[in-house]
C-alpha cells in the first residue's frame, strides 16, 4: 500500500472488510525466488489449477544461467509467469501486473528486463529490509532505490517468518505459502490446489505433502487477513475436456500417437525434455529412447532404424543440428523417412541454451552442401505440438523424405490448455511390410511425375539393394553418367512441390485484405494474433498469417500479398535495422522467413526482427505494426516518409 | 553374432538351399590383388554356410574402397557416410534384432573418422559382426596417412614418412569396457579369415574382427615379407580359440593363448607382431539390442497408454 | 580415312605428301584410356608444352569413379581434353575435334557422354580390331557398330604393336607414344616435349626417361609417316612470362603468398590435391599441413591456432563442409579470423566425388543455427586461384570474421596458363601482435558504427580474456540479459555491410545493357562468356556478369538489371524445370544465386542450371540464352509466348 | 608439459611474483560443494608455483558445468564447443609452442561426443595437460547418464538405471598407442590433486588426468562413501610415482605400483576400485608439437619458395 522509498515499507495494513476486487479478463503474474527455492513448481501449480478451473492460461518459465547460482543476486532469478484469462491465452503477454519475489535482488533482474508492468503490484519476503546482516539491508536499500523510478506498489509479506512455524527450513517451503497466497488473491479452489500438490510430491514420502498443504493453508490465510485486494478473472466453463501440458511433453506424446518406434538423441537444452518425458513412458508403448554417444551417432541410429522398417525421429536443438548435417543429406539422397524435431534456441553457436529464437529456418531449409529438398512444419500452439509428429511421421512415409519440425524454447516450456485429443489407431504407422517385392519392381522405381516410389524394407524376398549416397539409378546402383544425378535430383524435389499441390492456402486472422499484413510461424502467433488485434480494435486495416509449412510454402501467398498494401514478417531472429549505418536496402540482411518470402514471390517484404533471448511482447509488436501502418498511410497520402 | 555362443560346430547347415552364389552381387570393382575381394568371398561362404537368408541380411559400410563391400553381395546394404557405419549398423539392429547385421569398415573409416562410434559400439556390445578391413592407409582417396600407417611410410599428406607411431586397433579395442570379442586376421589366410568370420557370427555381442589387407597399388610393401614367408606370422592357438587346421600347418608359429584372459590380450596385442587369432572373448556380456528390447504393441496399447498420460494432464 | 563400320578398319594409308593441315585458332582434343594407362600424363604434358608455345590451353581430366576399374570398360575411361586456342582458352569447350583412344570402350564411354564432335577424327589402337579373343573381337565390332551412328573418322594406330619394339610391356608406354602423335600433329617442339617428359619422370631412374623419350620419337615418327593432316593453332608469343598450374596448386602456392601459418584438413575429393601440393613444399617456408582425424578436428585445430594469432585455413569439400558446420558457427559467433576453402563436387551427400558442381553456396551462407554472417568469394580462374587466399586472409583478419573460398572440381584439376605472379611480402601477414593490451581495451570493444573490434592475442599481457560461444558481452562475458545478443548479432551482421561499402560493382562481359543479362559465379565464367560472345555475334544484345562476392554481394546489382530486359543465372547446381509436372512459378525450387539475388533485389530473375556431373558447354549455354532471347523479343513483340 | 621431467623438486619457484590470486577470475558460479571449485584452486595454486605468465597460459575448454572453467581464471582462455577442447588445444599449442595449454573437459565432453578427438590427442601426444572432471553424470543439462555413470544409477533419460557398465576412461586412454601420462585423482584430495597436476604439467607430453568429481546436484551419492571413509580409496605409491605426504597419511590403503610398467597399469585400470596415483608414465615419446615444428620464415624466404615453385610451373 505504500509507494516504495529506501526507508523500510510496511506491510499490507487494509482490514480485509475494505478488499478490493479487481474484476479483469486477464491478467499476468510472475513468481521469482532464488534458484533452488522452488517459485516454478509453485508457478506452474498454480497454473495447472487455473487451467483446470477453466481459465485460459500461458505460462513461461524464468530460467536462470546457471545450475545454482549465488543466491540473492540478479542472475539468480529462477521462477514462472503465469498469464490467466477468460479466454484461451496464446502467449506471455506484455508485463506482470503482480509478483510475488522471494527477494529484492531477483525482483531487481525482473525489473531491469523490463518485465513488470508501471504500476505492478509486488509481494516481496519482509526479512530483508531488517536483516541483521548490514550489506543485506544495504542491498535493500539500494533495490528499494532503484524500483522507486516505478509506481510499483509494494507490499511486505513476511513468509520466512510465517514458514518457521511449520518449517525449520523455509528455503523448502516458501514456495506453498505463496501457492496460497496467490489461491487466495485469485481464488482458487481449496481442494483443487491440494490435489495439485499431492500431484507435485507424488514421489516422495506422504508427511512431506502434509507439510506442504499446511505451509499452502498458511499462506491463504495470510493473504486473507492482510491483503487489501483479490483479482478475479473470470472463467468459461469448457464445454469440451481439457488437458494441460508443455510443448515438449506434447511432442512426446505426439512421438506415442503416431506409432513412433525409436527416439534416438543427445541430450541439449531445450530439447532434452522431449526425451525424458518419453524415457518414462516410451518403453510402456513399445518404444525406445536411445540415448546415442552425439549427436551424429542419434541420427545415424534414427536412420539405420528408418531403413531397417521402424519409424525414427531424432531430436536436437541449433547445435546439435550442426552436427547431423552430413547425415541429413544422406537421408534427403537416399529418401529414406525420418523425423527430425528440432527445438530452436537462442543465438547462434553455442548462444543463448535456455532462450527463444527461430533462427533455424535457413540452416534447415539451406544447411546441406547439395540439393537436399525437405519438409519443414512449425507448429505453433502447444496443441499442434500434440498433433504434429503424427503428420510428420506420415509424410516422411509417404513421400519417402525428410520431414523437420521446428518448434521452440518458448513452446517447449509453454503450458497452455488445450482440447483433449482422442487418440485413434489410424495416427499410426503399421508394422514393416515384409511381404515379397513384386518381380521387376526397383528400390528407387520413381514415378515421373511426381517423383514418388515405393520403399524396399530388409526383410522383404527379392527386394535386396544396396543404399548409398554416391548418385544412384533406379535401381540404387552408383552411377556417374550424365543425366544420373540429374533425374534423381528431379525425382527428390518434384516430392515436394506434390505436396505443395495438396495444401491449403493460409487462412488470415482478420480481414483477408486491408493496409499491412503480418507474415510470421511457429510460437509466436499468438503474439502475433493479440497485437494486430488490438491495431484492429484501434481501426487499422491490419491482418495477419501464420505460416504451418515453411518447405514447401503453403499456396496462393502471392495472391495473398498482393491484397494488402504492405507485408512484413515478425519473427524472433536476426535482421538488420533498415537505418543502422551502412546498411542499404541492398545490403541488409533480412528475417530468415523474409528472405524465403521475397525470394520466391517477389513481393516487397519487410520485417521486424528481434533476437532478446525472451519471447516477442504483444506491445512491441503491436508497435512495429503501427510504424508500418503509419508509412503505408503516409505513402498513400503522398506525406513524404 | 547369434543366440548360441559356442566355436565349435563349424559344419554347414544340413540342408543347403543358397550357395554361395546366391549371395553374389555385381563384379567387385575392387584392383586386382586387392585383400578385399577374399574377404568377400569369406563372407559370402559364411552366408552360404549360415544358410541366412539374403533378405534378413544387412551389411552396413562407411566410404572408403572397402566400404563398396555390400554393393558386391546379393543382401540388403546400406553404404552409409564416412566414417558412421555403426552408428547405422546399431539402428538397424536396435530396429530389427531379427536381422543379421554386418558393418565394414575402412581404417580411416573406423579408427579415425569414425573413433568415437568404435570406442561406443564395444561397449554397447549390440549382438552383430564388424570387420575392419585395414590396409594401412587411406585407399579411395588416394594414399594419405591413416592411423594404422606404419610410422616413416611416405603418403602424399606426409610425404616425408608418416609422423605418429601406428595406432593398435586391437589395444584400443581392449580397453573399452564391455569389450566381448576381439579377433585379427588376414586376407591372405582365407581359411583363418573364414574361421574367424564364422566364430564372430557365432558371438553373441559386438565381434570385432581387424582384417589385415592388402592393397596392392598404395601399400604394396607393407604385408609382403608377412604374405611370402608363413613364419613371419604367430598364429593364436587355444582350445577357446578360433582353430583352422590349414592356417595352423602353413603358420608353424604358434603361440597358445587363453581368449578370456584380457590382461593377456592386452599385452598380446601390446607386443605388435603379426598374430593372428581370437585375443579375447567373453560371451557373458549383456547385448544392448537385447536388454532394450521391448515388447511388441497394437495401436490399442498405444492408444491406452496415452489416455493414462492424458488423465494425468487433464484439466 | 574409312568410314566406320563393322568390318576392319584401314590404318592411314595417304603418304605424307598430300597431307592436309587444318589452320584453326582453336582445337579440341581428348586423349582416353583405360584407368591406369597413364592417358592423363601424356595430355598433361601435351597440355603443358602447348601452353609454354603460346597457346591458350584449358585441360580437364576425365577421372573414373574407382581405384582401378576393369579394363576395356566404358567405366575405365580415364583421360583428358586439351583445349588448344591461339588466344586465352577459358573452358573445355563444347565437344572433341580429334580424340586418341586406347581402346573401343573407353572411347565407347565418351561417345555415349556426347563428348565428342558429330565429325570427330578418331585414333585408336589397331591390336582390339583382329584380337586373338573372340569376344575382345565381338566387342569390338559392336563397338564400331554403335559408333557408325555419327560421321567420326575412325583411323587405326599400331600403338601395341610399334610399341612393342622397344619395351615389353606396353601399357606402361603407350601414352608417350601417343604424346609423339600429338605432338607431330600440333607440330610441338622437340626440345620442349622431351624436357616435359624428363619433368614428369623427375623421381624415377634416368633409364626410365630415356624409354619414355625413345617411344615418343617413334610415336611422332609413325604420325609423321601415316597420318595425312595436321593441325595448326596459331600461336601469338606472350609478352608476359606466364605460369601453368590447376586450381588446386594454385590455392596451394596461394596460401605461401598469402603468408598462412596452417592448413589443418582432412582428405576428401577433390581438395585433397591442394594438401598434397602443400605437404610437399609447405614445411620449407615454414608452414605446417595438419591431417586430423576428422573434418571437425581438422577445423577446430585451426580456429585453435588462429585464436592464438596464426593464420590458418581448412580446405574440404561437401560432406566435410557439412560436418564443420558447428564449429565455423563458433568461429562466426567469436570473430575468430579464419578461412575456408570449399572445392565443391557434384551431388548431396557423398554424389559424385571428382565431378564439378556449384551447390553449397546456400549451405556456406545459411548453414548455421543461429545468425552467422560470413564473406564468401568465388574466384572463377586458376589466375584467381592464386591470388584468392591472400584477399580471403587479409579480410579475414581486417574484419575478424570467417571468409570462404568456394573453388569447384573443374578449377581444382583444369590446367591453365596465367600471367607469372610477382610475390609480394605485402600479401603475407605479419607475425602475430605480442605487445601488452593497452589499459581499458576489451576484447569485443565493437565500434558502434561498423562492428570491428581490435583482437587480443595469447602472450599479449593484460589481454587474457576467455572467448565464448555463449551470448557475450564487449568483455567476452556470459550474458543472457536481454539487448546483449541483439548487440553482438548486429555488430558481426554490420562489419559485411562494412565490407560491402567497399567493393565496387560488377564489370559486365558485353554491353552495360541490353535484352539479356547472364550472371554467373565462379568456374562456369569462361564457359558463360563464350556462350554470350556466340550470341553476340549472332547479334543478340546479350551480356554477362560474374559475381566474384556472393556474401557481401556486390554493389549496384539492382541498378545493373534494371538496364536488361531480363537477366538470367547459369549455374552448375540444381533446379526445377519451369514446365516440369506440377511445378509453378509458386513453388519452383531455383538455383542457388538465382535466389540469393531475387530476395536480396526482388528483381523478377530466372535460372538454367544442370547438375550433369561435368562442366557445362558453351553451346548448352548459348541454347539457353538464346531461348531467353526469344521469349524477350517474343515478349516484346507482343507475340503469345 | 615442461621441457623437463622430472617428477621430483616440486618446490615454487624462488622469485615469486604471481600469487594465486593473480590468477583469479570472477567468482566461480558452480554449486556449493561443487567439486570443480577445488580443482580451480589447485590450478590456481600450480599456476603460482611455477610462475606461469598469465599471459602465456590459456585454458581451453569444451561445453559443460566443468567447461565453465576457463573463465573463473585470468588467463587467457577459450571456452569452446561440447566435445572440442582437444582439437582446439591441439590448434592452440601446434601454433603456439611458446603457450602452456590446458584443457578441461567433462565426462560427457571427453567420453562421449568427443571419443575421436580424445583417443586422436592420446596419440598426437601434444605436450599439455587434459583435465577429465568426471562427475560420472551431464551435470549442466541436468542429469543424462554419461558414458562413465555407474550402472543402475538413474537419471532423467534412463530413469530405470543406468543400462551399461561405465566406460573406464582410464583403460581406454591406457589402449592407446603413445599414451604417455595417465593419472587419477579426486576433488576432495586436494593435496593429492595438486601433487597430480604438477606431475603432469612436469611430464613432456599429452599428459590425462581423471579428476573423481563431486556433483551433489545430480550424483552426491556416489563418491559419499569413498569421501567418508579413506580406508576406501587406495593410493598407488612408487618411487616414479606421485608423492604426496598428506594423501599417503589419510590414505593408509597404500599399492606399490612402477608407472613404466603398461600391462601392470592397464590391469589395475582394468580391476576398479578406487585407487588415486599415477598409473602410466613414459617420459620417452615424442611429442608432435615437436616434431611438426618448423622453422620460422621471413616474407623473404615465402617470396624465394614462391619463385622456385613459379619457376617449376614456369610456361
Ligand atoms: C565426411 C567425409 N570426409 C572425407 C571423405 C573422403 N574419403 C572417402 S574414403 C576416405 C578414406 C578411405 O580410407 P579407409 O577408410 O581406410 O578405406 P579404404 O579406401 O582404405 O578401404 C576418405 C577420407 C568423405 N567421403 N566424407
Ligand atoms: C553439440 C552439443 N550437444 C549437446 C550440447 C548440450 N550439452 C551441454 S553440456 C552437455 C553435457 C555436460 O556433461 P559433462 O560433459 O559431463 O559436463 P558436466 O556438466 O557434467 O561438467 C551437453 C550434452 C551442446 N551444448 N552442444
Ligand atoms: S586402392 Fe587399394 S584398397 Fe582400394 S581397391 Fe585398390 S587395392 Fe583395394
Ligand atoms: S550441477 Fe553438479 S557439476 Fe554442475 S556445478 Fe552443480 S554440483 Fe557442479
Ligand atoms: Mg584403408
Ligand atoms: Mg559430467
Amino acid at each position: 500500500m505504500t509507494t516504495p522509498t529506501s526507508a523500510p515499507v510496511a506491510a499490507g495494513v487494509l482490514a480485509p472488510e475494505s478488499t478490493q476486487v479487481l474484476h479483469v479478463r486477464e491478467h499476468c503474474v510472475e513468481v521469482v525466488s532464488d534458484s533452488g527455492e522452488g517459485a516454478q513448481k509453485c508457478g506452474q501449480s498454480f497454473g495447472a489449477v487455473s487451467a483446470k478451473m477453466g481459465n485460459g492460461v500461458w505460462t513461461v518459465e524464468i530460467i536462470p544461467a546457471e545450475i545454482q547460482p549465488p543466491a540473492r543476486t540478479p542472475a539468480s532469478a529462477s521462477g514462472v509467469r503465469i498469464r490467466l484469462g477468460t479466454q484461451a491465452i496464446t502467449n506471455w503477454g506484455d508485463h506482470a501486473e503482480l509478483v510475488v519475489a522471494f527477494n529484492e535482488q531477483v525482483l531487481l533482474s525482473r525489473h531491469r528486463q523490463e518485465a513488470l508492468a508501471d504500476d505492478a503490484v509486488i509481494l516481496i519476503e519482509s526479512m530483508w529490509a531488517e536483516h541483521d546482516n548490514d550489506s543485506i539491508r544495504a542491498a535493500w536499500n539500494a533495490a528499494m532505490e532503484e524500483l522507486s523510478a516505478r509506481n510499483y506498489r509494494i507490499i511486505l509479506v513476511p513468509m520466512e517468518e510465517r514458514c518457521l512455524t511449520v518449517v525449520d527450513d523455509p528455503r523448502r517451503g516458501k514456495n506453498m505459502f505463496v501457492f496460497g497466497l496467490l489461491a487466495a488473491i485469485y481464488g482458487r479452489d481449496t481442494e483443487r490446489c491440494k490435489a495439485q500438490i499431492a500431484y507435485a510430491f507424488r514421489k516422495k514420502k506422504p508427511e512431506i505433502y502434509e507439510r506442504n498443504a499446511e505451509l499452502f493453508d498458511l499462506g491463504c490465510a495470510w493473504a486473507r487477513e492482510n491483503l487489501p485486494f483479490r483479482v478475479e478473472v473470470a472463467t468459461e466453463p469448457y464445454t469440451d475436456d481439457m488437458v494441460v501440458m508443455n510443448g515438449n511433453t506434447a511432442l512426446g506424446m505426439s512421438a506415442i500417437a503416431a506409432g513412433m518406434d525409436l527416439c534416438s538423441m543427445y541430450p541439449i537444452t531445450p530439447a532434452t525434455s522431449v526425451s525424458h518425458y518419453l524415457s518414462e513412458v516410451f518403453e510402456d508403448a513399445g518404444g525406445i529412447v536411445h540415448q546415442a554417444e552425439d549427436e551424429i551417432a542419434a541420427v545415424g541410429v534414427a536412420i539405420g532404424a528408418s531403413f531397417a522398417g521402424k519409424v525414427a525421429f531424432t531430436v536436437t536443438s541449433g547445435p546439435g543440428l550442426a552436427l547431423k548435417t552430413e547425415f541429413l543429406g544422406l537421408a534427403a539422397m537416399t529418401e529414406v523417412p525420418l523425423v527430425v524435431v528440432d527445438v530452436q534456441r537462442g543465438g547462434p553457436s553455442t548462444g543463448l541454451p535456455t532462450k527463444v529464437e527461430q533462427s533455424d529456418l535457413l540452416a534447415v531449409l539451406y544447411g546441406q552442401p547439395g540439393d537436399a529438398p525437405k519438409v519443414v512444419i512449425a507448429p505453433s500452439t502447444i496443441e499442434e505440438c500434440f498433433h504434429v509428429l503424427i503428420t510428420a511421421r506420415r509424410i516422411a512415409e509417404a513421400f519417402r523424405c525428410v520431414v523437420y519440425v521446428l518448434t521452440d524454447a518458448n513452446l517447449a516450456t509453454g503450458v497452455q490448455p488445450f482440447p483433449r485429443p482422442k487418440p485413434d489407431s489410424n495416427w499410426m504407422a503399421g508394422p514393416p511390410d515384409q511381404d515379397p517385392v513384386p518381380e521387376g519392381a526397383r528400390p528407387y522405381d520413381w514415378d515421373d511425375r511426381t517423383g514418388l516410389s515405393r520403399r524396399f524394407i530388409p526383410g522383404q524376398a527379392g527386394g535386396m539393394y544396396t543404399l548409398t549416397g554416391l548418385v544412384h539409378d533406379e535401381d540404387s546402383k552408383v552411377r556417374y553418367a550424365t543425366g544420373v544425378n540429374q533425374r534423381g535430383c528431379d525425382m527428390r524435389s518434384r516430392k515436394i512441390a506434390v505436396l505443395q499441390s495438396t495444401l491449403q492456402p493460409p487462412k488470415t486472422h482478420g480481414e483477408s485484405h486491408g493496409d499491412v499484413l503480418v507474415v510470421g510461424w511457429g510460437s509466436t502467433r499468438g503474439t502475433i494474433e493479440e497485437a494486430v488485434d488490438r491495431l484492429v480494435s484501434e481501426g487499422h486495416a491490419v491482418s495477419s498469417a501464420n505460416l504451418t509449412f515453411l518447405s514447401p510454402l503453403e499456396p496462393g501467398l502471392k495472391d495473398l500479398f498482393a491484397r494488402f498494401r504492405s507485408v512484413m514478417t515478425v519473427e524472433v531472429n536476426f535482421s538488420d535495422e533498415k537505418d543502422a549505418p551502412y546498411i542499404t536496402d541492398e545490403n541488409r540482411r533480412r528475417g530468415q522467413l523474409c528472405t524465403l518470402l521475397r525470394a520466391q514471390t517477389l513481393v516487397d517484404i519487410d520485417c521486424w526482427t528481434r533476437v532478446p533471448g525472451q519471447p516477442l511482447r504483444p506491445a512491441d509488436v503491436a508497435d512495429a505494426i503501427r510504424a508500418n501502418v503509419r508509412s503505408v498511410t503516409a505513402d498513400a497520402n503522398g506525406d513524404p516518409s | 553374432m547369434t543366440a548360441t555362443c559356442t566355436l565349435t560346430d563349424c559344419g554347414a547347415a544340413p540342408d543347403v538351399e543358397y550357395s554361395m552364389d546366391d549371395y553374389a552381387g555385381p563384379v567387385a570393382r575392387w584392383c586386382p590383388g586387392c585383400g578385399d575381394h577374399s574377404v568377400l568371398s569369406a563372407a559370402q561362404r559364411l552366408l552360404a554356410t549360415h544358410q541366412m537368408a539374403p533378405e534378413k541380411t544387412v551389411f552396413v559400410s562407411g566410404i572408403g574402397c572397402s566400404s563398396r563391400f555390400p554393393h558386391y553381395l546379393r543382401t540388403y546394404g546400406f553404404h552409409g557416410i564416412h566414417g558412421r557405419a555403426l552408428p547405422i549398423s546399431t539402428g538397424v539392429k536396435l530396429a530389427r534384432p531379427d536381422l543379421d547385421v554386418f558393418a565394414v569398415m575402412g581404417d580411416g573409416d573406423c579408427c579415425s573418422i569414425g573413433a568415437a562410434h568404435w570406442i561406443h559400439a564395444v561397449r554397447y556390445n549390440v549382438n552383430m559382426v564388424a570387420l575392419l578391413l585395414d590396409n594401412n592407409i587411406y585407399g579411395l582417396t588416394k594414399k594419405q596417412t591413416s592411423p594404422t600407417t606404419p610410422q616413416g611410410f611416405p603418403s602424399n599428406t606426409q610425404p616425408r614418412g608418416s609422423i605418429l607411431p601406428p595406432m593398435n586397433p586391437l589395444s584400443v579395442t581392449l580397453g573399452v569396457t564391455n569389450a566381448s570379442f576381439v579377433a585379427q586376421t588376414a586376407d591372405w589366410a582365407p581359411q583363418h579369415l573364414y574361421a574367424t568370420l564364422d566364430a564372430a557370427y557365432r558371438h553373441r555381442g559386438f565381434a570385432f574382427v581387424r582384417i589385415l589387407q592388402r592393397c596392392p597399388i598404395w601399400t604394396a610393401s607393407l604385408f609382403r615379407d608377412a604374405v611370402q614367408d608363413p613364419a613371419k606370422v604367430e598364429v593364436l592357438v587355444h582350445e577357446k580359440g578360433i582353430h583352422d587346421a590349414t592356417t595352423e600347418a602353413i603358420h608353424t608359429n604358434h603361440l597358445d593363448h587363453d581368449p578370456s584372459d584380457l590382461n593377456a590380450a592386452r599385452a598380446l596385442a601390446e607386443e605388435g607382431g603379426m598374430r593372428l587369432g581370437l585375443f579375447f572373448h567373453d560371451p557373458t556380456n549383456a547385448c544392448y539390442d537385447e536388454t532394450r528390447r521391448v515388447p511388441g504393441y497394437t495401436p490399442e496399447d498405444r492408444i491406452a497408454i496415452l489416455k493414462r498420460e492424458l488423465d494425468r494432464h487433464a484439466v
